[in-house]
């Protein structure tokens, strides 16, 4: 299926470009009219999946960070958050809510959890040493 | 821009949290309630989120590390006031809000 | 010299996206802190050029728009407008205020005149056939 | 969101554009104007631009288009209300503004 829209982000592993992130999607989404707590739930899940890529794919090192967006027919967004860092060996072991390799001090292990509950649907591709990718879809409610 | 300010009352610290919430606010966030912390050494710690415009799970690795410092010192921890958005973040993670 | 942080952003030439790409340079130039003026400045240059690539690099279809912006030290900002469109033949003459090949009815030929004098510094490259680059570059004042 | 509203008295319109006039948003505003001044005739469009929020040279080319199609009917134009940043593009272009 062709996208309406679609736009291509990349940017440093550094934490202050999480808010970027959030304030780039929200600026690209604007003309698909979601509702506040659409907006809010997918910039809640992009947000997790752009942190896991400062915190955990770059541990010790600046690297970049990319994300999609696209627009499809019926209010469907697709989005991706891809990066080329250590990879995730288990995946399904990582997507376990409350497992982190973080600092339990600042991670709750919750950002699969999150995304999965606040996307329709999630699907995380990883390779070890090569890099991981996250894409997710949402269908917003069609307004009247 | 995050930001944290505090009142307090006798053995009760309230720090009212405003602002986004992430990975990139909650390190100094923690940095500011931490310090409060072993400054006052209240007994119960309310985190006030009636000010937070957006949280993702770093809020919750925030408030649950917080949790544990209070329970630490036999101390409890409240969460108050926090906006819809936030309560749906809260109760994905099991945290106990009024 | 090395940026202190960096994003590259791409996007299809309709022009839905001049306000998305507008959004996502604010959020991303929040983190050095403009003026209000400062930032409009940035923002109306950064139409300008984008709007460009929409109207006249593909004039009869959709074609992609680069966009990078970087931040160094001192407060200078750094952004890039790219295209893959049909190219100037002669980039002075398209740089003179007033001067267009848009319709008259729409385009008042001043794009160019308002990236020189919103920004500090702007260098156009273009080859025809192959696509246009604006560089431009604003040094922000140094707050107290 | 770009917007347009009118209000008429005699043979004076006025059109209240507000939000951001770009080249998307210009071209909606050039057919709400257009249709406006169809349907009225005025001898004078006053386009206040007190709610605009941004504004390229696409404004520009909006109001030299309504300019000179006042001109052809022997009639006038005249902008107002324009904030700071849209007066600092309406001199460069060396557009009057009361
Ligand atoms: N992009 C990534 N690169 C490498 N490892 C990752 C990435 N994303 C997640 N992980 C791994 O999956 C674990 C669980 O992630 P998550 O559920 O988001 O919780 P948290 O970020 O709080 O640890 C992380 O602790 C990490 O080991
Ligand atoms: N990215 C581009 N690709 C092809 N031609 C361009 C591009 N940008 C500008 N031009 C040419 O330069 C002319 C002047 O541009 P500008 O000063 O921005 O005014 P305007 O956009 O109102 O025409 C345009 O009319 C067009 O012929």
């Amino acid at each position: 299926m062709k996208a309406n829209n679609r736009m291509k982000l990349s940017f440093y592993s550094r934490s202050v470009n999480e808010g970027f992130a959030r304030g780039a999607l929200a600026a690209f989404l604007a003309q698909a009219d979601p509702t506040v707590p659409e907006l809010a739930d997918i910039k809640t899940a992009v947000s997790e999946a752009v942190t896991n890529c400062i915190v955990h794919a770059y541990p010790d090192q600046v690297g970049l960070v990319y994300l999609t967006a696209a627009l499809y027919d019926g209010g469907v967004v697709k989005i991706t958050v891809a990066d080329r860092g250590v990879g995730i060996g288990n995946v399904q072991k990582a997507m376990e809510p409350m497992f982190t390799t973080g600092n339990p001090e600042e991670r709750a292990g919750l950002g699969f959890a999150v995304m999965q509950s606040f996307m329709d649907k999630i699907k995380v591709t990883s390779t070890p040493g090569k890099g991981t990718r996250v894409t997710m879809t949402k269908t917003l409610a069609v307004k009247k | 821009m995050a930001k944290v300010t505090f009142s307090s009352a006798g053995e009760i610290l309230v720090a009212y949290l405003s602002g986004e919430i992430d990975h990139h606010s909650a390190q100094m966030m923690r940095q500011l309630i931490d310090g409060e912390l072993s400054a006052r050494m209240p007994s119960r710690l309310v985190m006030d989120m009636g000010g937070v415009t957006f949280m993702d799970s770093s809020g919750i690795g925030l408030i649950l590390g917080r949790a544990r410092r209070m329970q630490a010192t036999e101390g409890s921890l409240a969460v108050q006031q926090a906006p819809d958005q936030i309560k749906k973040m809260l109760d994905l993670a099991r945290v106990d809000y009024q």
